[in-house]
């Protein structure tokens, strides 16, 4: 297959897939392709969206590429109809979640333990929107399941992998924003940093 | 907290714990974490509290914990250092509460830095996962199944089972395993008991063929005996006599 | 807008809408654009799609524009379709697969009476998809074949050994919590902001 051949029928592919797909992904369906001419033809691909009057992109998350819309068209984008935005995650999902992802695999009781709350309900939540799931038990009293974050969680966030995290903050770094933070008063609802 | 004092209900700050009350306190009074003057930050807690109980909304369980928690600091603080104890002498009472405040801020700041990202990637679409007709689907890729799928699958099965009720009881308790013991129990105590009335207690279809099932594997082990003394008479279970003792 | 601004943002809509368009449609999602520069932009949109490389075409359908792949591509999209067909599960599937997961060893007789239809084609499924193993027979009368979970099973689900299953009480603590902690306040408005 040509180079051009190859990069059209990769255009084609992802754009039916609708879901990321790795190189090995790419590969199987490509079958005898060899995959670092794959990656060329992807890299191709990714240059041809960012010229003008193209509303497309290619973007890497959860380990594979996959085509997506630019963020300048989103206005038009949502008043189609059928679009259908998922919900926010609540300030408690939120804050779940980044104990799941940065300290994963975790027990419950390891995050109720750092929120100071119940968090059943919450963790209810996030397993049902296949952002976090069981993976497993942790040896030893009881043998409490443990959790982790999904594929999902790095589709839905952007993420290519789990190293593209932000670091946690170090606690003197913590420390030292912590006074001047922020003016005090926030009304509920209003959650602005 | 004369804010909050004039504030009707609904306009209160949301705090996600007592975690979250305790850094907006600290934050409102301009302390610093490690120095935090724990009479101050407690009565203020205490009164948000009192606060929400003249509301009428009640105050989760976790708070209480925590006033208790501030309450024992506060006390500690107020006692001369103890001589006889030189360990402890140099403990600070608050830092153990220090610690949890800082950890938890610490993924605090990393939710916002989720959110952040959310609030970014919400504005990039891509198009609905569709197999051939172009129709969504509602199946599940085998790289994303989690046990909570599992479950949730087995819980829709027994929701909608007719005999939804003693389904729950086969699928959570009813073992091959089990039901082997039991026969094995109730033969301990009676000598020898009928066919028929293995299956006294059991209400279900699925239920008995478990039953039946156990008592093929016993006798398959060579555990028990089965004897039908006269034809079409009553089927008699016994122990295996080669395994007494005598 | 711009020219290529329209075009980006036509681009974008008929992407994430996947079928066809009316001018009068994209006009509305395009409010105050005039329907004789989306025309221009859609057949500018439809040339560009028609250079070298590329998987995509511009048809019009139905009385409408639509994004479709090119016919050169589709030896490759029917694999891909086969692929994620072979690592897909229905949800029958996960209830079959459930039932097995739990009463294993379970002869087909036995899902059936729990599931109330027809199992056959499921567990077929399930065998293709090597989740499931026939693991003998039973004794007795017709010795019919029982049913097991393989260890690709566990690998999917990140256990160890099938004690690691969650028991059903468990799942409830985790499924069935209601929302007891809901902190102390109404929350007003939107807590995601």
């Amino acid at each position: 297959m040509e180079e051009h051949e190859l990069t059209a029928v990769l255009e084609a592919v992802l754009f039916v897939s609708g879901e990321p797909m790795s190189l090995e992904d790419l590969a199987e369906v490509l079958e005898g392709t060899d995959s670092e001419r794959i990656r060329q033809a992807l890299e191709h691909l990714r240059q041809n969206y960012e010229s003008a009057g193209r509303g497309l992109q290619m973007v890497e998350v959860a380990g594979g590429y996959q085509i997506a819309t630019r963020p300048e068209c989103s206005p038009w984008i949502r008043s189609l109809e059928k679009i259908k935005t998922a919900t926010r995650l609540s300030r408690s999902g939120l804050e779940t979640l980044a104990i799941v992802a940065y300290k994963q695999p975790v027990t419950r009781g390891e995050i109720e333990a750092i929120r100071g709350v119940d968090s059943a309900y919450v963790l209810k939540t996030l397993l049902e929107r296949r952002i976090v799931k069981i993976v497993g038990r942790r040896e030893g009293l009881g043998r409490p399941m443990i959790y982790g974050t999904t594929r999902e969680f790095l589709q839905y966030f952007g993420l290519k992998d789990l190293s593209e995290l932000p670091a946690l903050k170090e606690f003197k770094e913590v420390a030292e924003t912590l006074p001047e933070h922020e003016p005090i008063h926030e009304p509920a609802g209003d959650m602005t940093h | 907290m004369d804010d909050l004092q004039t504030s009707y209900a609904v306009k209160l700050p949301a705090f996600e714990g007592p975690l979250d009350l305790l850094l907006h306190l600290i934050k409102k009074n301009e302390v610093h974490i490690y120095d935090i003057p724990i009479a101050l930050i407690t009565r203020q807690y205490l009164e948000y509290l009192d606060l929400i109980k003249s509301l009428n909304l009640a105050v989760a369980g976790d708070f209480l914990v925590m006033a208790a928690t501030l309450i024992h600091i506060k006390s500690k603080m107020l006692l001369p250092p103890s001589e006889t104890d030189e360990e402890e002498e140099d403990e600070d009472p608050r830092t153990e509460l220090v610690m949890r405040l800082l950890e938890y801020q610490r993924f605090k700041d990393a939710a916002q830095g989720l959110e952040a990202r959310e609030q970014e990637w919400r504005e990039v679409f891509h198009r609905p996962v569709s197999l051939g007709s172009g129709e969504p689907t509602d199946e599940i890729n085998l790289v994303d199944l989690s046990l909570f799928d599992l479950l949730e699958a087995l819980r829709g099965v027994m929701q909608r089972a007719p005999e939804k009720k003693d389904l729950e009881i086969v699928v959570d308790a009813l073992s091959v395993q089990e039901r082997m013991g039991l026969i094995l129990d109730r033969l301990d105590a009676q000598e020898s008991i009928t066919f028929a009335s293995l299956f006294d207690d059991d209400t279900t279809r699925l239920a008995m063929v478990v039953t039946f099932l156990a008592l093929l594997e016993l006798i398959r082990l060579k555990r028990l005996r089965i004897l039908q003394t006269e034809l079409f008479g009553a089927i008699r279970i016994w122990k295996s006599t080669s395994l007494q003792p005598f």
